[in-house]
């Protein structure tokens, strides 16, 4: 490693001399990179994490907002009453917001935001989250009431969702391309493939952000990546495609790694209706016939945090049931014994594109086959992933992450394409949704969460960690991702 | 010699038409739909119609692909299902690198390879023209996306002389969007300037071969000059058609080199298209890229006329 | 290109075999890569497939002699059995441009000037105008990765290469005077071709074949790069380097030994060719001597 | 001291031996005349001479020009000589000019190498001496191509190129082997009208006999390397002593005795009555049909069975694109071709058993054999004709029939054709068109590739032969001596018509229409006619 060193100082005063040595004033621009490019910058019109990742508190605002530990904060509502049957929600707006064509943000705005997202011909990708409002009225300019049709506890957590995000009736018709929020950065230029550029918005209603200029560049290829962060193009990379470059980043003094956890469960989806996989026991055959901790350091290199149940460990209802699913080869060739598979069978295991996908396939593949179980795996494109796993529910098994937040309910839906929906765990889920006690909350959570661990619905394997890289300098950027953003709002240089 | 040009630009516009069917139907075949790609995993189906409908592609497939055809002669490709963006915009913005991408790699490699091809042709069996075909041997060999890997670790990250990719634009500098270029054009140019190196090479041998070599021989003429004033002229008849065919694969096959050093050029346009099924920008790009392939041969063709006249037939 | 008068089995010729070092250096390369290929049936040092992950990313020591990768497999087995794969799909995809190329270009040269011809020459045409890669990728995103999809992508694209090659090596036999006496003889194009046309042309497609077949090496593992060749378990050159490409300050010689396999295997190829062209050309075999 | 003195020179090629104490000299205003069949060293001597040597050549001996010897001369300043003192013309027209510059440039390119002339006054010298070799400035502007003119022109324009600034030696490397006998004639009266005006010194390189005794002052016969004998052109013929030289004489003029055919009438093997084939030109404009070319102009002849017609004419008079239609190998557009009476033709096809009546012999040696076929299969192609062709022993043993029948052993049928020589290939062609015993042999250019000795062979070949299975010929040749010495009656042709007819000597002693006149003028004789040559002057 050593000639790597002596390369650095050469390096270093070549390329001083080549590109003039810019004087290191504080700096208030920032370029951060990005693995994907968003498809337009409209929060509402699409489900792509890209788009959160630009806009996401830095364009756009919605009532409610995410913190960095994942707490529920107040966003353009100021504060809000709750009323005692949990059905009706009066939100108090600040005055004097501004959208960033100068038109002024009222109740008006936040009444035509709520009511477009769960209309009838809506777009909206999480249009399921405003389905029990049953009315938005603006009581004043400064004031709006929301009745629900029915209780639910996650009301606001869903208010601060991107998807959520209040937007203006003048400026919506070409808001993909030239988005108009109430955020404290204006867009500034889109170089289509390469880069976007936000500049900071003068007349931002809310306290004042250190940074100037943000550029976010778009690098998908993880070497390139890597050369870019290491060749000091991008000062930071979050969400960093490659996490086997993170330890020379922690040994690099112009650089710092930040780990955190994301909403991502990753899990290897068993296809519930599609036999074997219909026998309990099959299912759990497989599930302790997967050793997580090889399939972390392979797949991951290490980052990452064990799970037996699809919850977020740092969720403070988290249980850990890993214990249930521990690594026993034996008992898993005993068990397919006992399920009359004792010689095995062959399945599919159908791959989408990310890397923790790929890779983990290739050792879980080789981890199956020691217990006679044969995969034949096929590397889908998100489409086709989409198409014949998530809709034609043709698969044996997958390997995906779901990385929205607070998603167990998705064990409860009947036509989700594992095909669960045990009528116990849809009975645990409406009680969920009636309480809004969190001590209650909590206890139903856990019951769900073992529950689902006993059945072996899918085998858990992972929470994904959030991995980025920054440049020492940079103080603010968030750790953890409680949803897919890049809030610059708190971030400056340190010089 | 206008009749020629005539037939050759009606035999054109047919093999145009009949690439234009193929490429729709192939991409008619391909599964996956762009809008659900869109709306991701929670999308209901009600807000996928929607989006389908919003987006047009509920349309009967003929009636797309006249649409598609009009539009494309009146330079309107139609609005990408992702980006609902001009099609023509994007490639606009797309050709402006992979169009100077492909000039750079051939510049080098024609100014690589005539140099060598001359003298290991007018040196045969020396210690230079083994030296030539070596290196040639080993440049046609190197798959070029290891080469750039390699480039990128000693030039980018080792050395730090050169970005380890992407593309500032044309208005942030003319020489620094050249320099962007250079490792993606010198990695591409490789082993087009060995191919091209040896085909002058062996043209060049064969023309010397030739009797009126001989005969210019027999004038007085030694042997450089014989080479320069009358075997190279006639040796660039094979040599013509190389470049035409390495800048044809030069625009199209620059998809990996594209995705090594992150260009937004044509290639990973087209490639990110199809893994996001946005069909119609895919079906543009391809149709674009025969279409350019198709007009290099025709210019190929004229080159020929004006290097021999034997083809220019006098009317 | 001078069609060969003289037939292989001209006497001397083991002579001018030693003599042609390309033929010898290219000869010994490929024979090396395809015999790893063939014994990789029988034995590799380790099996390519079985992981070892906390024995990950070694480099080249005693017992793994080319190092291990990121699942702490052996790069040496691997690369004996990416072999396979690789030259399986180069070769097949060769065969495939010869067994519909060669009979095209002989049928469009026996009725040159006819419809059939126009319609073999334009339709090759056609494909050459297509980008390779873009509709590699194409069948791939319709089909699925896998390595037959890679043979059939590469497969179409060496189609025109031999249509081309055969009808005009076979054009300029057709005016040739023992084809004439063959047409006196009452023999038809068909069998004028089998008998006469294609044996005086074998030693082209062979040299043409090495050239196409190391083209297909390359191609095989472009394609497997961007992760559309032959799918894992099975390995493959091109996916190794794909794998080894951000670990490439990390484990340098993961990227390193698949990329100089490719390289030599392809040299080996080219040289061979060459090697064959000036053997079996004797236009060049007497300027050289 | 003669102008050029070649003494004791010797030449080895990566050590082979090429030239063994070639010595003769060449003096100012004098012709000599260098004969050799090939593989004789005649050119090599040329190359020699001018230092064009390929690569691995080594020279001993001396050439002397103006004293000097050549052989101890820089590059450099053998660069200065070529061109300036030496000129060089060569064989073939076709292929010794660039393409792609015109043929002002090219004439031009050996003045300015030489003379520090400007462009404009080097184009003025390169119009000059196209005039001298007489190509006018109206029909031949400095701008034309090569590819604009015919054969003969294209030789010109290469003298042109080496007498630009007229040298002291041109040497002619067969300078007329390619052309026509017409074209022929005229080359060498502007090569000896160039000598005279300039006092030039000429070395004549040729293997017809013929041609060198017309014109050459002295004659040097060389054979595999070395000079057999010299002599002046006037008293060789009659004191030549080297058998060599004997056995060339003899061989260029011999004529084979055959039985003389008597003349019967029954019904004719071959009848053509009013044949005309026409090739479409490339259409000049889109709407008018393409315009045509008249190849074959309305031919009638007929050939009696055990006859020998001769089909005289020069390269694109038709006589090949008839012959073509004759065997079938192209349709005709107008007139029929009968075979005993049925027509060749029946709608696109020819049926087998009229393919089985006539079977041909082609010019080249090298080119009518499939050389991954052993002689044994190439000699029975025919029987694909027959019904129920011979199988294994009644094969083997008509192949063996047919080689002896030629002069060959059956042994020779386990070879490959690229273990023969020129000769015996022509006599394999011969066995394989006698195999089915057909009634009508077509010889086309059959002997034209031959060295004189060996066509003589040949010839006598044919007659033994058609006067043993009373074969009937069709002789094609645009070689007068070769249709004189074989056939029985003779066709002239010219621009795709049969322009005289009748018994060859007939023809040959008073020819009636213009041009067969001027053709016979203009054949080379040997001397022993001398006599009569100057009588007719």
């Amino acid at each position: 490693m050593t000639n790597m060193k002596t390369g650095y100082v050469i390096a270093a005063a070549v390329a001083i001399a080549l590109t003039g040595g810019a004087a290191q004033a504080a700096k208030t621009d920032i370029v951060i990179g990005l693995q994907l490019e968003p498809p337009h910058l409209d929060p509402t019109g699409a489900a792509a994490g890209a788009i959160d990742q630009v806009v996401y508190s830095n364009v756009f605002e919605g009532l409610t907002r995410f913190a960095s530990d994942g707490s529920i904060i107040p966003g353009l509502a100021k504060s809000w009453e709750i009323s005692d049957d949990g059905l009706s929600y009066i939100f108090h707006l600040n005055e004097g917001v501004t959208f960033h064509d100068g038109s002024a943000m009222d109740a008006e705005d936040v009444k035509f935001s709520l009511d477009r997202a769960r209309a009838e011909d809506s777009t909206n990708a999480q249009k399921a989250l405003f389905a029990d409002i049953a009315s938005v009225e603006a009581m004043d300019l400064a004031t709006v009431k929301v009745t629900l049709s029915k209780q639910n506890g996650s009301f606001l957590f869903n208010m601060a969702w991107g998807d959520a995000v209040i937007v203006a009736p003048e400026s919506i018709a070409d808001i993909k391309t030239k988005p108009i929020g109430t955020g404290p950065f204006v867009l500034s230029n889109w170089v289509q493939g390469d880069r976007i550029e936000l500049a900071k918005n003068p007349d931002y209603w809310g306290s004042a952000i250190s940074l100037d200029k943000a550029t976010f560049k778009f690098i998908s290829d993880p070497t390139a990546a890597f050369a870019a962060v290491m060749a000091e193009d991008v000062n930071a990379f979050m969400a960093f495609p490659a996490p086997e470059n993170l330890p020379q980043f922690d040994a690099d003094p112009r650089f710092k790694v930040l780990v955190g956890s994301t909403e991502g469960e990753t899990i290897l989806a068993i296809n519930n209706k599609l036999p074997p996989f219909d026998n309990v026991k099959i299912r759990e055959a497989v599930a302790h016939a997967i050793d997580r901790q090889a399939i972390i350091d392979g797949a991951m290199f290490g980052y990452g945090t064990p799970i037996g149940t699809h919850f977020a460990p740092h969720n403070p209802a988290y249980i850990d049931l890993t214990a249930l699913s521990a690594y026993d080869p034996e008992k898993s060739k005993a068990l397919l014994a006992e399920a009359g598979f004792a010689d095995g069978f062959t399945t599919t295991l159908k791959l989408p594109p990310p890397s923790y996908a790929r890779r983990g396939g290739e050792i879980i593949a080789s981890q199956l086959k020691a217990v006679g179980i044969t995969v034949e795996i096929s590397n889908l494109e998100w489409a086709q992933w989409l198409e014949q796993v998530f809709r034609g529910k043709d698969f044996g098994l997958s390997i995906v992450s779901h990385t929205e937040p607070m998603d167990i309910g998705i064990y409860g839906r009947e036509d989700y394409y594992f095909q669960y929906g045990k009528p116990e765990f849809q009975a645990l889920m409406a009680e969920l949704n009636a309480t809004t006690d969190p001590a209650e909350r909590t206890s139903i959570l856990q019951a769900a969460q073992t529950m689902i661990s006993e059945d072996y619905v899918n085998a858990y394997l992972f929470q994904l960690a959030n991995t980025g890289v920054a440049n020492a300098k940079i103080e603010g950027l968030w750790a953890n991702a409680p949803t897919q953003a890049v809030d610059l709002t708190g971030v400056s240089w340190t010089d | 010699m206008l009749r020629y040009t005539l037939k050759r630009l009606l035999s054109l516009s047919v093999s145009l038409l009949v690439a234009s069917i193929i490429i729709f139907l192939a991409i008619e075949v391909v599964p996956g739909d762009p809008a659900s790609y869109m709306l991701g995993i929670n999308a209901q189906p009600d807000t996928i119609a929607a989006l389908r409908e919003e987006l047009g592609l509920n349309v009967s497939a003929v009636e797309r692909y006249v649409n598609w055809v009009s539009g494309m002669l009146t330079g309107n490709f139609g609005t990408s299902y992702t980006y609902r963006t001009p099609v023509v915009d994007m490639i606009g913005d797309r050709m402006w690198i992979s169009l100077p991408l492909a000039l750079y790699a051939l510049l080098l490699s024609t100014l690589i390879a005539f140099p060598a091809g001359i003298l290991a042709a007018s040196k045969r069996g020396s210690v230079a023209d083994t030296l030539v075909m070596g290196i040639t041997q080993l440049g046609v060999a190197i798959p070029n996306f290891w080469f750039a890997m390699l480039m990128v670790l000693v030039f980018a990250i080792n050395l730090r002389w050169f970005s380890a990719g992407g593309f500032p634009g044309w208005d942030g500098g003319f020489w620094l969007a050249v320099k962007a270029l250079t490792l993606p054009a010198v990695s591409l140019a490789l082993p087009q300037a060995s191919i091209l190196a040896r085909v002058m090479r062996s043209a060049l041998l064969d023309t010397l071969g030739e009797d009126f070599v001989r005969s210019a021989r027999a004038k007085g003429l030694n042997r450089r000059q014989a080479l320069w004033r009358h075997a190279l002229r006639n040796a660039m008849i094979p040599v013509l058609t190389i470049i035409g065919l390495q800048f044809s694969f030069l625009l199209a096959g620059a998809i990996i080199i594209e995705n090594v050093f992150f260009l937004p050029g044509l290639g990973r346009l087209v490639f990110q298209s199809i893994s996001q099924r946005d069909l119609i920008v895919v079906e543009s790009v391809v149709m674009l890229l025969v279409f350019a392939v198709v007009i290099v041969n025709f210019s190929v063709d004229i080159a020929y006329a004006l290097v021999d006249p034997r083809l220019r037939r006098r009317s | 290109m001078a069609v060969s008068d003289p037939s292989l089995s001209e006497p001397g010729l083991l002579r001018q075999v030693l003599r042609s070092r390309s033929l010898i250096i290219g000869v010994v390369l490929s024979a090396l890569f395809i015999g790893a290929a063939l014994v990789s049936y029988v034995w590799t040092p380790f099996d390519a497939e079985t992981m070892n992950i906390p024995n990950k990313l070694k480099p080249p020591n005693l017992v793994h002699w080319f190092g291990t990768d990121h699942f702490g497999r052996d790069i040496f087995s691997m690369i004996m059995v990416g072999a396979r794969t690789s030259i399986a799909v180069a070769l097949i995809a060769v065969g495939i441009g010869m067994l519909l190329g060669v009979p095209l270009g002989l049928a469009s040269a026996a009725r040159r000037g006819s419809w059939l011809d126009e319609l073999i020459m334009r339709g090759n045409d056609l494909v050459f105008a297509f980008p390779a890669l873009l509709i590699a990728i194409m069948i791939t995103a319709v089909f699925g990765p896998s390595a037959v999809n890679a043979i059939i992508a590469i497969g179409i694209f060496n189609i025109p290469v031999f249509a081309r090659l055969t009808r005009g090596s076979a054009l300029s036999l057709w005016t040739r005077d023992y084809v004439l006496s063959a047409r006196v003889a009452g023999k038809g194009a068909l069998r004028i071709s089998v008998e006469h046309i294609l044996p005086n042309i074998t030693n082209l497609l062979i040299v043409q074949g090495t050239i196409q077949f190391s083209l297909g090496i390359l191609a095989e593992a472009g394609l497997s790069y961007v992760g559309l060749g032959a799918q894992p378990p099975i390995p493959s050159w091109g996916r190794m380097l794909a794998d080894s490409q951000t670990l490439i300050t990390l484990a340098p010689h993961m990227a390193l030994f698949p990329g100089f396999a490719i390289l030599l295997t392809v040299l080996g190829l080219n040289l061979m060719g060459d090697g064959l062209r000036d053997l079996l050309d004797p236009r060049l075999r007497n300027a050289r001597r | 001291m003669s102008l050029l003195q070649i003494d004791q020179l010797n030449l080895a090629i990566h050590g082979t031996p090429i030239l063994r104490d070639v010595s003769f000299h060449l003096d100012a205003g004098q012709i000599v005349g260098v004969i050799g069949e090939s593989g004789s060293g005649k050119s090599m001597t040329a190359y020699s001479v001018m230092q064009l040597l390929p690569e691995g050549s080594t020279t001993t001996g001396a050439i002397r020009l103006n004293g000097d010897n050549l052989l101890d001369l820089s590059e450099e300043q053998m660069c200065a000589l070529r061109g300036d003192e030496l000129g060089m013309v060569f064989q073939e027209p076709m292929t010794a000019l660039n393409p792609v510059k015109s043929i002002g440039d090219q004439v031009a390119e050996t003045v300015r190498i030489h003379r520090k002339a400007s462009r404009a006054e080097s184009l003025r010298i390169a119009r000059e001496t196209l005039d001298r070799v007489e190509l006018p400035a109206d029909r031949f502007p400095l701008s034309r191509f090569p590819h604009e003119l015919s054969g003969g022109q294209r030789q010109r324009v290469v003298i042109a190129m080496a007498i630009a600034l007229r040298p002291k030696v041109l040497i002619a490397d067969e300078p007329t082997t390619a052309l026509d006998v017409t074209t022929q004639a005229q080359i060498l009266k502007l090569l000896r009208r160039l000598v005279r005006e300039d006092n030039m010194a000429l070395m004549l390189i040729s293997h017809d006999l013929a041609v060198v005794s017309d014109l050459a002052d002295e004659i040097v016969i060389m054979k595999s390397g070395t000079v057999v004998e010299t002599g002046s052109a006037k008293t060789l013929f009659q004191s030549m002593t080297h058998p060599y030289t004997k056995k060339l004489f003899e061989a260029s003029s011999h004529v084979p005795d055959r039985a003389e055919a008597e003349s019967r009438t029954a019904a004719p093997l071959l009848k053509v009555s009013h044949v005309s084939r026409d090739y479409a030109l490339p259409r000049t404009s889109l709407f008018a049909p393409p315009p045509k070319f008249r190849a074959v102009n309305d031919v009638s002849f007929q050939i009696q069975q055990g006859e020998s017609l001769g089909l005289v004419g020069e390269s694109g008079c038709g006589k090949s694109t008839l012959t073509r239609a004759i065997l079938g190998l192209e349709e005709v557009q107008e007139g029929t071709i009968l075979i005993d009476g049925v027509p060749v033709f029946s709608g696109h096809q020819v049926r087998r058993d009229i393919r089985q009546k006539m079977q041909v012999v082609f010019q080249d040696p090298y080119g009518s054999f499939n050389p991954r076929h052993r002689v044994a299969r190439l000699v029975c192609e025919p029987f694909h004709l027959l019904d129920r062709p011979p199988r294994g022993a009644a094969r083997a043993e008509a192949v063996a029939e047919a080689l002896e029948s030629v002069g060959l052993d059956e042994a020779d049928g386990r070879k490959y054709i690229h273990e023969f020589s020129g000769g015996q290939r022509q006599r394999i062609a011969i066995a394989r068109a006698l195999i089915i015993k057909p009634k009508l042999i077509v010889l086309d250019e059959a002997v034209s590739a031959l060295d004189v000795s060996i066509r003589a062979q040949i010839l006598d070949l044919l007659a033994d032969l058609s006067d043993r299975f009373g074969l009937t010929y069709l002789f094609i040749s645009h070689d007068l001596s070769v249709v004189r010495s074989i056939t029985d009656r003779v066709l002239v042709m010219k621009a795709g018509q049969i322009v005289e007819e009748g018994r060859t000597d007939a023809v040959f002693d008073n020819p009636q229409h213009a041009y067969t006149q001027s053709l016979i003028a203009a054949a080379p004789r040997l001397p022993d006619r001398q006599e009569q040559k100057e009588v007719s002057q």
